[in-house]
């Protein structure tokens, strides 16, 4: 009779590491950036538009994060000198790029293209990274998850194509 | 909604192979182990296959055709397939979605032009090949199986541009890597539907005929039989 | 009656299951060891890819697909047979289920997995069941071998349950266990005769379900458009290739195990006598299939299927496929026809020929087909790696341990259907007289010359 | 039921263990998702740049996709009017070439038998204190050079560089040089094109027209419309490779016989006496000598019995090539590939002598003023690399990507010659067979990085394809180009050369187009109606200011040409003496021959032994046989019935020089008397090749003027 | 072992063979849904699915009906 409820330990015990490390794998994407960099200030308070930075949401598949010479075009003198700003100035004085981590990627055999999705399709920026510019430090995990189950709610709900090889290659 | 389809005439063929290497580079096809290629596991899209020979000695007519997939209408392969890996577009286009094979081969065994490869092992590349590699495509994981697709990413990419300038797909738009390169541009390419494409024109030509058109496969790759000109 | 206070005559069915000699472990071990290789072995597939196996384009299926087909093939022994004979009220069936079903139950299980070893990305096995495509053969064939699993297990239990039973009374081993199987079976009629009715209605069941599995194995091949898998009668070609190979199977393990219990006196000479005649009748339907498929494609003259006819006839695969008519055609032709040599060796010998014969069959329908393409292409060369081979020798020892592990766990023949026999038969026979016999029987003068004569 | 502690024990070990295994199964299905981010970086923009390819003689144009900066695939120029967007095998795969691992990072200098990385300076210091003291000793005569370029402006800027040092031991192994050999020997003029537009018979003398010739993707296409035009190509060859897969007729001969077929056309022409005798009369020197010559050695039915060629055939031949309006008997480089290539093409230049060369062409100078169109090698100078083995005072040796070990079949000679050199310097962006034996390698930039230029002629038109460095030389090569003016310049073997670069010489080389102002950039498809004539006019269809301005349209563009040259009918002066027609080698006539001979065919994967370092190529390049990565040998069906050889079986061939195994192949392509095999396979320099050298295996028998060796005088056994 | 024990256990064991039948079920449902939605051909599915499920369950039914019967048989000896 105990087996038995050894046996029902052992499953529980199977769900419950399926759970955990779920967990652990979910927020593994979390990143440190090297510099503390705030779309509050940026998106949210100078009223930057995203386009200024990641210059090539409209014309090209990604985005594109932006490079020192984005940033050097404000940079190029310390403004008001944060102690971010002056990590920024370094960068700039030293052309060096900045180390950013992305956070969102897709995997090689889907195609997403912004120009797809903003260009043409006119999405929002927000419907797929939140409402950046609310943020007073860089984003640590996807907003919505790349998943292609999120992709296929949205292509279903704005009757988009949801044909397979339209985004598999 | 187009019909996509291809018309090689074989009477300018040249058999340069270059069809055959352009894909091989444009869709990052794995280049295999030498063992594994000695054994028949070497991986090609585009093959040349060499033909009978017309004619005796000297008086011979060498037949070589270049051979992608057939991109059939009526494709034996999706019949089978028990995960909808492979399944035939409304354009026409047979498309193979690689995360969603499960490797059981059964397209392959039923493919009469066995245009199907599959990848037996992962090995790592060359770095040439490596470092060249095509980001429009993906590189395929080990066990599923491959084939051509009418370079599909091209045509993903050319109907963004064009809806990107508000005007619809034109000919010239979307061309396979193996049309762009031909030589002798003995390679015809568009969408059968439309009369007046010159692929349609050639399809309907007396020289025209379909590789095994015999098995109702319907291919929409179809051939001009090479013909001396002369009396 | 209760079963208790019945001495028991049968003590021999009872004795494996309480006894358990060395040599018993020494198989096992050996057995298990052959099994654990092919499961590491296995595992060494998984990591680098099928590619440690010996297939190549254009031959992309080969001994998985082999294997898988055989021993679905066998697994056709049991559940079949023995519907049949109880169907068809044999007698001399009543030693024999047991053991039949037993072979299905197993055999089945480890046939089915092998398309699983045989896939390219098993980590991708749940797309099945999100997006699968009913079109596919291969899902019907995952319906119907799931269907006779279930059936043919149901169908093991059922006749299973007396004497699950019996073993629950005599109590000491595994007690609880026999406790919860046995359903509380106490041998009242209204008992036996619900359990009577289950059993009839799942005999009927079963057979259209066992005869639709093969059917539907031979389709994966059948639907397709390659020259030499491409078809009519495949279906019924390969039902009749599995029962064949089935009663093979089956007269093998009986004859095995009549020889390692002492079974003599329950599996008689005549037992065999009957099987061996099926099996004669069976070798010559499969030569009369095998001889009207080629025949056809000869005859057709299409040069694809020439192709590979020729290369079955006298190309790479001539030696297989001499060897295969062989051993299924000429050799137990031979024997079963002869009453000399149609004693248990003879059988026995027949049957292996049999099994391997019809393994070879498998291997001479897949493999030239794929071989020879339509396109010029040179011909595919396919040789098995290691690891294959030794995949099959791991499944072939998982039967003979199941078997083992069954008959310690259960009786290998069906006791209570003895017994049965032994108090019925009698006037079964009788009344089987009176109803197909002309002329007026009385009963107590034919079943006191039946009594004489047991 | 109460709980003791085992029981406990039980179910906490049972729940610990399914724990891991549901966790680690879980995070092995999972895993790869959260690896994904570190890779694909940066925004994928993509960007394209023109070029040309250098790979073989043909000058393509290239289009090359970058994505980020960084090269990733290579297409066709769709306006160059050489390959109008197509590209062959070879061009595909420059990129792979770029990428190539084995390449040459840095200069480098061999010491005791291993090479080191040294840099430039220190490389360059060595060549000229070397230079300098040759110089000093007046031994200018012990400095050689073997150089291997398609540029002409790379050619010249060699010749320049070694008349500058006053040694006539110069090999320039250039394809189109070669093929113009036979006209410089007879200080004829040669022909600058075949004029395709009138052409309607063209009889192709063993060249491999469109796969290794002058330029097979033009050639690939005018053939095609040649027979659209119902004109007929007739291809005289040893063997039957793609290039002649759409001839109407092959005629199967011996390479060393070409002259014997040549002549015995011309002995039916003669008798027919359908020949062009106004030309013959003012053009053809000793045009009776000649004709005796023909009439009493050539007859079809002698040739016939000498080369097993069907006299009917040979006479249809003549007959329709006399009847033809603009016939032309065509050769290249390939003639010189036998015992006596010279002869042959002698014999072919006065076969078409006999229809006054009605197909071929010539530009006016004022098509391409002040522009030298082909290397100036004199004709006279015949030093090539064979000579290496006989002269022992040789100093210094100079190779330009010349793998001549790898290409001649008395290698090992050559070995111990240049390895007894003192100072051997090799500029190849590779180590390869013979830049093995170098002291001193300054490795050449890739095709994607250099800048250089292309001059053709062969379409009819002059055509200058530029090409430019596509990216920024990857690792610390350099430019030989630049070398070599720079050592010109520090040696001042030309006046005002003092710190002058290969690109302000080639600037200067190309002006004088500037100046002319006619043609046009690659800008589009040869201009029409309107566009012709304002073109032709003067009117710049892409108008630039200056001579730099110009440049940059040059580079942008991929180059320059001239759609509507002056073109003139090619009537030169014949000056043959009928001795010079005479057979040097008379081998035993061909189907008689006892013994199976070896022929060595090219693969359109492989130019002179440079290219099949590539895997691309490699993999490909016996695919269609379905043989990969190793050395294949075709027969003919009924031979190898005769010798009882299985398709697809391994075979043993047995020459003088030993025995290699590879797979024999029925093919009707081959001849009879032949057993075929592809060049290209075998390096030994690299480990990532296969397969064998035929080249090795075969005869020392030469071309005596280019050193160019024979590939199909070499006895065979096959067993 | 206590009777109620093991007749909870049994009717576990039963229950198995119902899940499986009731998830058969589902999975041909779903899987004729999807085919419906990729608009694929319907015939095949639908009677596949139909013969299939139909044996899954008189299969469980038989079982089911041999339980009850036996238990049934056993509390009325008692």
């Amino acid at each position: 009779m105990k087996k038995i409820f050894v046996i029902l330990a052992t499953v529980t015990g199977f769900v419950a590491g399926v759970f955990a490390v779920n967990k652990i794998i979910s927020n593994i994407d979390r990143a440190v950036q090297p510099i503390n960099f705030s779309h509050a200030v940026h998106a949210g308070k100078f009223k930057i538009p995203c386009m200024a930075c990641h210059q090539h949401v409209l014309t090209n598949a990604r985005a594109g994060i932006p490079n020192i010479e984005v940033c050097s075009a404000c940079h190029s003198s310390p403004l008001k000198g944060g102690p971010g700003e002056k990590l920024v100035y370094d960068y700039v004085t030293e052309h060096k790029q900045i180390p950013w981590y992305s956070i969102y990627y897709v995997p090689s055999y889907a195609y997403f293209s912004h120009r797809r999705h903003v260009g043409i399709g006119k999405l929002e920026c927000t419907e797929c990274h939140g409402d950046m510019a609310s943020l007073a430090s860089p984003p640590t995990k996807q907003f919505l998850q790349v998943k292609m189950s999120n992709c296929l709610n949205c292509h279903v709900k704005r009757h988009v194509t949801t044909d397979c090889s339209h985004c598999h290659r | 909604m187009p019909k996509y389809g291809m018309v090689i005439d074989l009477n300018k063929c040249t058999s340069c192979q270059a069809c055959v290497t352009a894909c091989k580079l444009e869709n990052n096809v794995q280049i295999v182990p030498i063992e594994d290629a000695i054994n028949g596991r070497a991986m090609f899209w585009m093959k040349m296959l060499t033909m009978e020979y017309d004619g005796d000695y000297p008086d011979i007519k060498p037949k070589a055709l270049p051979r992608n997939c057939m991109q059939c209408d009526e494709p034996p392969c999706i019949k089978v397939c028990p995960v909808r890996a492979t399944y035939k577009r409304d354009d026409g286009i047979v498309a193979q979605i690689y995360p969603q094979c499960i490797g059981c081969r059964y397209c392959m065994a039923n493919c009469p032009y066995t245009v199907k490869v599959f990848n037996w092992h992962k090995t790592e590349q060359p770095q040439e090949i490596e470092k060249s590699y095509n980001p429009d495509v993906s590189v395929r994981p080990k066990g599923v199986v491959e084939k051509c697709t009418f370079c599909v990413h091209r045509l993903q990419i050319a109907q963004e541009k064009a809806k990107a300038e508000h005007r619809g797909l034109e000919p010239g738009d979307y061309v396979p890597a193996c049309v762009e390169v031909c030589p002798v541009s003995a390679i015809l390419f568009g969408d059968l539907d439309d009369p007046q494409s010159d692929v349609s024109k050639a399809s309907r030509d007396y020289r025209a005929f379909g590789l095994l058109e015999e098995l109702g496969t319907v291919p929409k790759v179809r051939y001009l039989n090479a013909i001396e000109s002369e009396e | 009656m209760t079963y208790r206070d019945m001495n028991d005559e049968d003590e021999t069915l009872f004795k494996p299951i309480y006894q358990t000699g060395k040599n018993f472990y020494i198989l096992a071990a050996i057995f298990s060891t052959v099994f654990l290789i092919g499961i590491g072995l296995y595992i060494r597939q998984l990591v680098l890819g099928l590619g440690v196996t010996g297939m190549n384009e254009p031959v992309t299926w080969a001994f998985y697909i082999v294997d898988f087909v055989f021993f679905i093939g066998i697994s056709h022994a049991g559940t079949l047979i023995s519907a049949i004979l109880r169907l068809s009220k044999a007698e001399w069936r009543r030693p024999i289920t047991r053991m039949a079903e037993v072979i299905t139950g197993i055999v089945l299980a480890i046939g089915g997995l092998h398309p699983i070893i045989d896939l390219g990305r098993p980590d991708r096995i749940m797309h099945l069941f999100e997006r699968g495509r009913l079109q596919s053969p291969l899902l019907w064939d995952v319906t119907s071998i799931t269907a006779y699993f279930t059936a043919s297990t149901i169908y093991l239990y059922l006749p299973l349950i007396p004497d699950i039973a019996l073993l629950r009374d005599r109590g000491g081993k595994l007690e609880n266990l026999y406790k919860i199987l046995a359903w509380g079976y106490k041998g009242t009629p209204e008992q036996k005769h619900a359990l009577e009715k289950a059993i009839n209605i799942l005999m009927v069941m079963v057979i259209p379900i066992a005869v639709s599995v093969h059917t539907i194995i031979a389709w994966i091949f059948g639907m397709t458009l390659q020259p030499g898998w491409h078809s009519t009668i495949f279906g019924p070609y390969f039902v009749v290739g599995a029962i064949y190979s089935g009663i093979a199977a089956l007269l093998i393990v009986m004859i095995v195990f009549r020889k390692a219990y002492h079974f003599e006196d329950y599996l008689k000479e005549i037992h065999f006598q009957y099987l061996g005649t099926l099996l004669l009748i069976m070798s010559l339907l499969w030569t009369y299939f095998t001889f009207a498929e080629y025949l056809t494609a000869f005859y057709g003259h299409e040069p694809a299927e020439m192709r590979v006819f020729f290369y079955k006839f006298n190309g790479g695969y001539a030696p297989f496929f001499w060897l295969m008519v062989f051993c299924n055609f000429i050799l137990p032709v031979v024997i079963l026809s002869n009453r000399r040599l149609k004693k248990l060796p003879g059988i026995l010998m027949a049957s292996i020929a049999v099994v391997i014969g019809m393994w070879l069959e498998r291997l001479i329908i897949i493999i030239p087909t794929l071989a020879n393409p339509r396109l010029p292409y040179p011909t595919g060369v396919y040789i098995p790696s290691l690891t294959e081979i030794s995949l099959f020798a791991a499944a072939v020892s998982a039967f003979v341990l199941g078997f083992m592990g069954f008959s310690k766990l259960f009786p290998l023949i069906s006791i209570w259907e003895i017994k049965e026999g032994r108090l019925q038969s009698v006037h079964e026979v009788s009344a089987r007289l009176r109803e197909y016999l002309p002329g007026r029987h009385d009963e107590k003068q034919v079943e006191a010359t039946l009594k004489a004569e047991i | 039921m109460q709980i003791n502690r085992r029981d406990f024990v039980k179910l906490l070990g049972g729940s610990l263990i399914g724990f891991t295994v549901g966790g680690v199964g879980e995070a092995l299905l999972k895993i790869p998702n959260a690896v994904m981010p570190i890779l694909y970086k940066g925004p994928k923009t993509e960007s394209w740049k023109l070029t040309t390819c250098a790979k073989c003689p043909g000058a393509c144009g290239l289009r090359i996709r970058l994505v980020d900066g960084l090269p990733v695939q290579a297409f066709g120029n769709p306006l160059s009017p050489i390959n109008f967007g197509g590209v062959c095998p070879m061009g595909l795969t420059s990129v792979e070439s770029l990428y190539n691992p084995d390449r040459l990072m840095s200069p480098m200098k061999k010491v005791n038998g291993k090479f080191q990385e040294i840099s430039y300076t220190e490389a360059y210091g060595a060549i000229v204190s070397e230079l300098r003291k040759n110089i000093r000793q007046g031994d200018e005569h012990k400095i050689a050079f073997i150089a291997q370029t398609e540029s002409v402006f790379m050619a010249n800027l060699i010749q320049m560089f070694m008349n500058g040092i006053g040694s006539r031991r110069l090999y320039m192994d250039n394809f189109v040089g070669n093929s113009r050999l036979p006209y410089q020997n007879l200080k004829m003029d040669h022909p600058d094109f075949i004029d395709f537009e009138h052409t309607d018979y063209l009889l192709n003398f063993g060249s491999q027209i469109t796969e290794i010739s002058e330029s097979p993707l033009f050639f690939s296409r005018a053939i095609n419309s040649l027979r659209e035009r119902k004109g007929k190509l007739v291809t005289v060859a040893p063997k039957l490779t793609p290039s002649g897969f759409k001839t109407s007729r092959w005629m199967p001969v011996m390479p060393e016989n070409f002259g014997d077929i040549a002549l015995a056309i011309a002995y039916v022409i003669i008798s027919d006496g359908t020949y062009d005798k106004s030309f013959v009369q003012n053009h053809f020197e000793d045009f009776d000598t000649f004709r005796e010559l023909v009439i009493q050695n050539y007859t079809p039915s002698a040739v016939q019995a000498r080369v097993g060629v069907d006299a009917d055939q040979i006479i249809s031949t003549a007959r329709e090539f006399a009847n033809a309006s603009a016939p032309a008997a065509y050769f290249d480089e390939a003639i010189l590939h036998s015992s006596n290539g010279l002869r042959n093409a002698y014999a072919i230049i006065a076969l078409n002598a006999l229809k006054g060369f009605a197909a071929f062409g010539k530009l006016s100078e004022a098509g391409l003023k002040g522009l030298k169109i082909d290397s100036n090698r004199d004709g006279g100078n015949t030093w090539n690399k064979n000579n290496l083995i006989g002269e022992s005072d040789i100093d210094v040796l100079f190779i330009y990507r010349s793998n001549f070990i790898f290409n001649s079949p008395n290698a090992e000679d050559l070995r111990k010659a240049v390895s007894r050199i003192p100072l051997v310097v090799s500029f190849s962006p590779f180590i390869d067979e013979t830049t093995e034996l170098a002291d001193l390698i300054i490795p050449d930039h890739d095709d994607l990085e250099k800048l250089d230029a292309y001059l053709s002629t062969t379409i009819g038109s002059p055509i200058l394809s530029m090409q430019q460095p596509v990216v920024k030389s990857f690792y610390s090569t350099v430019h030989t180009g630049d070398v070599i003016t720079s050592l010109i310049g520090d040696l001042n073997l030309q006046e005002g050369w003092k710190d002058r670069s290969y690109e302000s010489y080639l600037k200067a080389a190309i002006k004088p187009i500037y100046d002319h102002g006619v043609g046009m950039l690659m800008s589009q498809k040869k201009p029409t109606g309107i566009e012709k004539s304002l073109q032709q006019a003067g009117w710049q269809l892409v108008p630039y200011s200056d001579f730099d301005d110009f440049w940059q349209q040059l580079l942008r563009y991929g180059g320059w040409w001239n759609p509507f040259p002056k073109v003139t009918g090619y009537t030169p002066e014949v000056l043959l003496k009928t001795d010079q027609l005479m057979s040097t080698k008379d081998k035993g006539s061909h189907p008689a021959a006892a013994q199976l001979r070896l022929n060595i065919f090219f693969r359109n994967f492989d130019y002179k032994g440079n290219l099949l370092r590539n895997p691309v190529l490699t993999e490909q390049f016996g695919m269609d046989r379905d043989i990969y990565y190793t050395t294949w040998v075709e027969v003919n069906p009924k031979t190898a019935e005769k010798l009882s050889i299985a398709h697809r079986s391994k075979v043993k061939i047995k020459t003088e020089k030993g025995g290699f195994e590879a797979i024999a192949i029925h093919s009707p392509t081959t001849m009879p008397g032949n057993i075929d095999i592809p060049f290209g396979l075998g390096h030994t320099a690299d480990k990532r090749m296969l397969g064998i050298n035929p080249v090795h295996y075969s005869d020392d028998v030469f071309d005596e003027h280019t050193g160019e060796p024979s590939y199909s005088e070499t006895l065979v056994k096959i067993l | 072992m206590k009777e109620r024990k093991i007749y909870f256990i049994q009717l576990v064991t039963l229950s198995f063979n119902w899940v499986l039948a009731v998830s058969v079920t589902w999975w041909f449902v779903h899987l004729v849904r999807v085919a419906h939605e990729l608009n694929d051909t319907q015939t095949a599915s639908i009677s596949i699915s139909i013969v299939a499920i139909t044996i899954f369950w008189i299969l469980s039914g038989v079982l089911t009906y041999v339980f009850f019967s036996l238990h049934k048989q056993e509390r009325v000896q008692e």
